[in-house]
């Protein structure tokens, strides 16, 4: 069964990739098994200058889901670079630098800095990370805003850029139009929706940054929405993700229009659900009468 | 190396109020070191539950758990029974590097679910021959375990929050008034008892374990960070830098 | 334990209702327990005409939580007023009216034609049905649209109005804010978010409507979320919805600021869900220290 | 009275491929008529599965269903045990209205997972002394279930849609080399097939009961309507006013 996958400066011997945020920078997963398997990686985002991230808790649990509010910790752009991602250098995986911000200048000063790494093969634009107090979010719930630093980003970088849109807002094929428009390579859809819990004992929310981002299998059906919606207006390559944890639901992702698709937090409920999905995926493709991955693509599309 | 395995439950035991004692078969027993914990799977929810390592059974290749139910996961795993089979991921974490330490005398200081990987750690010492001093505290009288295997591995006093039990009152309360030489004491607990205790005895070395909520509990989703206290703009990942940290390194929040 | 909550033309018993459209007119319930014992109703949504609603399939399930197209399908505010709502008349519990349609002119029209009914004592404005071509989600997603339909409806309706808010918003404040300027008497939120699921064997989505609503726990954080922050910005009565199953679910929601709150999907998987979840209230309350439903009212706010 | 109840597994048993009889215990046994159907809760899972009453034993106050696997909630309840309780929404809709009926001869035409209500309904139709003939579609001799105890009810002809047991083919097949005369048919099973039977046998008069996906099964959602024939902008609740219907009542779609 063929299983590989071309994207603007993607070649993918699967379509299935660990989603940025859930895989760290590689190394504590390639404890668990060989990064080869995987169809690419997409790391951890990587911001101007080193983050401290939010305060602790930053993880609670929901039903058929979890909250984080990380707030981007990270060693900074070029640390990434020199000490994170040359360990994957070894490996026959493309990497996907996720690039954050607060500013306009953030993001591009972070593209630019990525354009000397020889170990990613793109970028993913995140404006959509809603644990942030400045940046993230904003640009990915305003059409104007998301085109400008697109825009910035595809001139400053020499790698394609898959644009990470948000889920919070009315109309995400607005926000997809604008980015495509400007020269977005691909989409990377959906970010978390965000959410929140309380914990009835200390009366205040579990997350000590209150508000998180909301994943996991709960979300699921508006990735789902979300996609078809897009792939229904535009014909941009779609990195889709949101709550996958099996092989139906990558072929759910593919059906309504994703040409590859992120693992996220099924990766915390088992680290080796990326593995697990791509052996399992020929047998599920082949059950539902699909012969490629290619095959599947799109085919949850009813014409009207 | 860590993994993830379906392991069988083959005891089953309920040690003090709303308190568990489970074992479970594991060839990795052998490699368990005191100080790291599992992460486990309770079904039907998303994120695991970690739990310290509270003994090891090299023979039997056996290790055992002793959790307190808190909310919903721990109900499920206290409504397990031998025979059932657990899917964790382990080994997790640092260990308490006893191994790298000039030791004679070492005080333990646990509280309440803080107990369990000072037993192991315990055991561990007596073996090498250090001198076991214990300090635990627990809430009342009913939720006291494990009393007389710690007092198997030397002194051991009880402090309970109720008095109804032991000392009334806190563990430093018990550590203030003991006057023996130690060269290091270690530590886990609630994070205001681990504060008191750093506090207390921060003329001494020391080594504490910390708990935080996790993610993925393997270092990949920066969830469970403690600022270190040289650097409070920089933290360490409790699930995989800890839990175990030198009582000076991290900065209790 | 006093559970006695005061709205605007609301005098409840106790905070805890079952939503709009998860409940039809009060009948079928009826044959499970007394409708006495709930703090009010809400009925399914009324429209100018007489609606079939959508072709089925109209549900489906998904993780923790689950879609559902109905369609708004009702036989017209008319007939509910003669034929369905004097069933509820005996029941020493208010019912509240929903108010749906594809035009201010209708909504108005459906104000106005409730205005003799003698059976309701408030109007629900569902300005956030994901369901229907025309009108619904449309008012709901866009504050200006909002602020008329509001306004009409209120200038028209001898009832007090709350208006049910859409969770498919980038900004629930803005919304929020609109409606309560042009004199909403309260808020009631969460309605569903927009979702798919895609059926793999028949390569199509599951739901005929294509898209569905999606409800129960998998959404109760971003519920949360979403009033916790308009009970920041304004001091509005708010009944919370969103995934209730429990009453620790309904102490969440008044920490986070909800005055009342209502069951939906709940009820279907289990239909004694209101009763148990009053009957276990007292306790609950009592167990994390609050004497009373007022006294836990807003009490998850975290002032900085 | 409807309501919901815990209800015992007394007996649980594979008869066919992937398919499943199901006793449990229930003083409302002697209320359930045929044509009705259950609601149940599968633990994990949002909304609950409908699922026919197959037969009832008043005396033992029992009553059976039985169901194939189609995904993961039937999967689930395949997986219970005797002993086991199910968490159940009981009675649930309308029935063959047989004792409103003139009736000498009946035919029952039932399809795969349709088959099972049919055999409660022989049943009562025996008692009360009508001449039963059945008609029984299954996708291959595998899949074929209750063929002796149809049997016993009168003729019974079995249609599979591989031809590896009985007619190869569809019960329409069957239907169209009966010339037996019958007062009323009682079909169920999938739409297509009830489609194709209540368009041969326009003539006749019969009930057919209807499958949708539902929400509440008790009739509050909405979920699961059927246009009518003669007013197609009118609908009808498949869970409250059906699922039995008379054969002309409704359009099938
Ligand atoms: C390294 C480590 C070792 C631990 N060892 C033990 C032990 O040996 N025995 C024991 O009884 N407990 C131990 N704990 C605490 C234990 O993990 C929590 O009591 C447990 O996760 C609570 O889960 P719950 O489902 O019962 O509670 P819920 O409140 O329903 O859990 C909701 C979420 O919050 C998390 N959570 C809640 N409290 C804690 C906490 N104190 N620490 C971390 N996560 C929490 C849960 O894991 C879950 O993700 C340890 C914690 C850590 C971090
Ligand atoms: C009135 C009535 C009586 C029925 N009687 C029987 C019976 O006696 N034996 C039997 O084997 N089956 C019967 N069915 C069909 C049975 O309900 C479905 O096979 C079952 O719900 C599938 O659930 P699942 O979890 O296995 O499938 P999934 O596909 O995982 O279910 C997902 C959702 O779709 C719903 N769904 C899927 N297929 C159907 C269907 N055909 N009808 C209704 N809902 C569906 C499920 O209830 C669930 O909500 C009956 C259906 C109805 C409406
Ligand atoms: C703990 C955690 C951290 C995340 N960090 C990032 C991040 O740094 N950058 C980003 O673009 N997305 C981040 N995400 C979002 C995920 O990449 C993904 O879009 C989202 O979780 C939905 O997928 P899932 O349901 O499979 O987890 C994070 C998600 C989680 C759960
Ligand atoms: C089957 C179904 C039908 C609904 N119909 C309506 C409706 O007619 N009017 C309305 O305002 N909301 C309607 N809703 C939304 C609910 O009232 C409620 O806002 C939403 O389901 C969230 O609550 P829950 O998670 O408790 O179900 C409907 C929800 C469901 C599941
Ligand atoms: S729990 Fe994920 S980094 Fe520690
Ligand atoms: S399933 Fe709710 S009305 Fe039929």
């Amino acid at each position: 069964m063929n299983l590989a996958v071309q994207l603007p400066g993607l070649t993918l011997k699967n379509p299935v990739m660990p989603a940025s945020g859930c895989f760290g920078f590689g190394k504590e997963y390639s404890e668990f098994y060989d990064l080869n398997t995987l169809g690419a990686i997409i790391v951890k985002a990587a911001t101007g200058e080193a983050r401290y991230g939010n305060p602790t808790p930053r993880v609670a649990e929901t039903s058929s889901g979890m909250l984080n509010a990380i707030g981007l910790q990270n060693p900074g752009v070029e640390k990434i670079i020199t000490d994170e991602l040359p360990f994957l250098r070894p490996f026959d995986t493309p990497v996907i630098a996720n690039v954050a911000g607060s500013t306009v200048d953030e993001y591009v000063h972070v593209a630019t800095t990525l354009n000397k790494s020889q170990d990613i093969a793109a970028l993913e634009l995140n404006i959509s990370c809603p644990n942030v107090k400045e940046g993230g979010v904003q640009f990915g719930t305003n059409p104007e805003l998301a085109k400008e630093v697109t825009y910035k980003v595809k001139e400053a970088s020499n790698f394609p850029v898959y644009v990470k849109l948000s889920p919070n807002v009315s109309n995400i094929t607005t926000m997809a139009k604008a980015v495509v428009d400007v020269g977005a390579d691909g989409l990377s859809m959906i970010n978390t929706l965000t959410g929140m819990q309380i914990n009835l004992k200390k009366r205040a929310p579990i997350i000590a940054n209150k508000t998180g981002g909301l994943s996991g299998p709960a979300i699921k059906p508006i990735a789902i929405r979300m996609i078809y919606e897009v792939r229904q207006a535009l014909d941009v390559p779609i990195i889709g993700m949101g709550g996958i944890t099996t092989a139906e639901d990558v072929v759910e992702f593919l059906l309504a229009g994703a040409n590859a698709v992120a693992v996220g937090t099924a990766n915390f409920q088992n680290p080796y659900a990326c593995p697990e999905i791509i052996e399992q995926l020929p047998q599920v493709l082949s059950e539902y009468g699909f012969s490629s991955v290619a095959d599947a693509i799109g085919k949850g599309h009813v014409h009207e | 190396m860590i993994t993830k395995k379906r392991l069988e439950i083959i005891s089953h035991l309920q040690i003090a109020e709303a308190t568990f004692e489970v074992t479970v078969k594991s060839d990795l027993a052998v490699e368990l070191k005191p100080g790291q914990f599992v992460h486990i799977l309770v079904p039907g929810h998303m994120l695991r539950r970690p739990i310290s390592i509270a003994n090891v059974d090299r023979e039997q290749k056996t290790f055992t758990m002793i959790f307190k139910i808190f909310g919903e996961g721990t109900k499920k795993l206290s409504e397990c029974r031998s025979g059932d089979y657990l899917d964790i991921i382990l080994p997790c974490g640092s260990h308490y590097p006893i191994e790298e330490l000039e030791l004679e005398h070492a005080l333990l200081v646990g509280g309440g679910i803080g107990v369990p990987p000072l037993y192991y750690l315990g055991q561990q010492l007596k073996e090498k021959g250090v001198k076991v001093t214990s300090v635990l505290g627990f809430q009342g009288k009913s939720h006291v375990f494990y009393e007389e295997k710690f007092q198997q591995l030397g002194d051991t006093y009880i402090a309970t929050n109720d008095g109804t039990y032991g000392k009334k009152g806190f563990v430093t309360d018990i550590i203030k008034e003991l006057d023996q030489p130690m060269d290091y004491y270690f530590s886990c607990g609630p994070t205001p008892m681990l504060q008191a205790v750093t506090t207390l005895l921060a003329n001494e070395k020391g080594y504490i374990s910390l708990e935080e909520r996790m993610g993925c509990g393997v270092g990949t989703c920066y969830a469970c960070v403690v600022p270190l206290k040289n650097d409070p703009t920089k933290n360490k990942k409790i699930c995989k830098d800890g839990p175990v940290f030198y009582a000076n390194e991290v900065l209790l929040g």
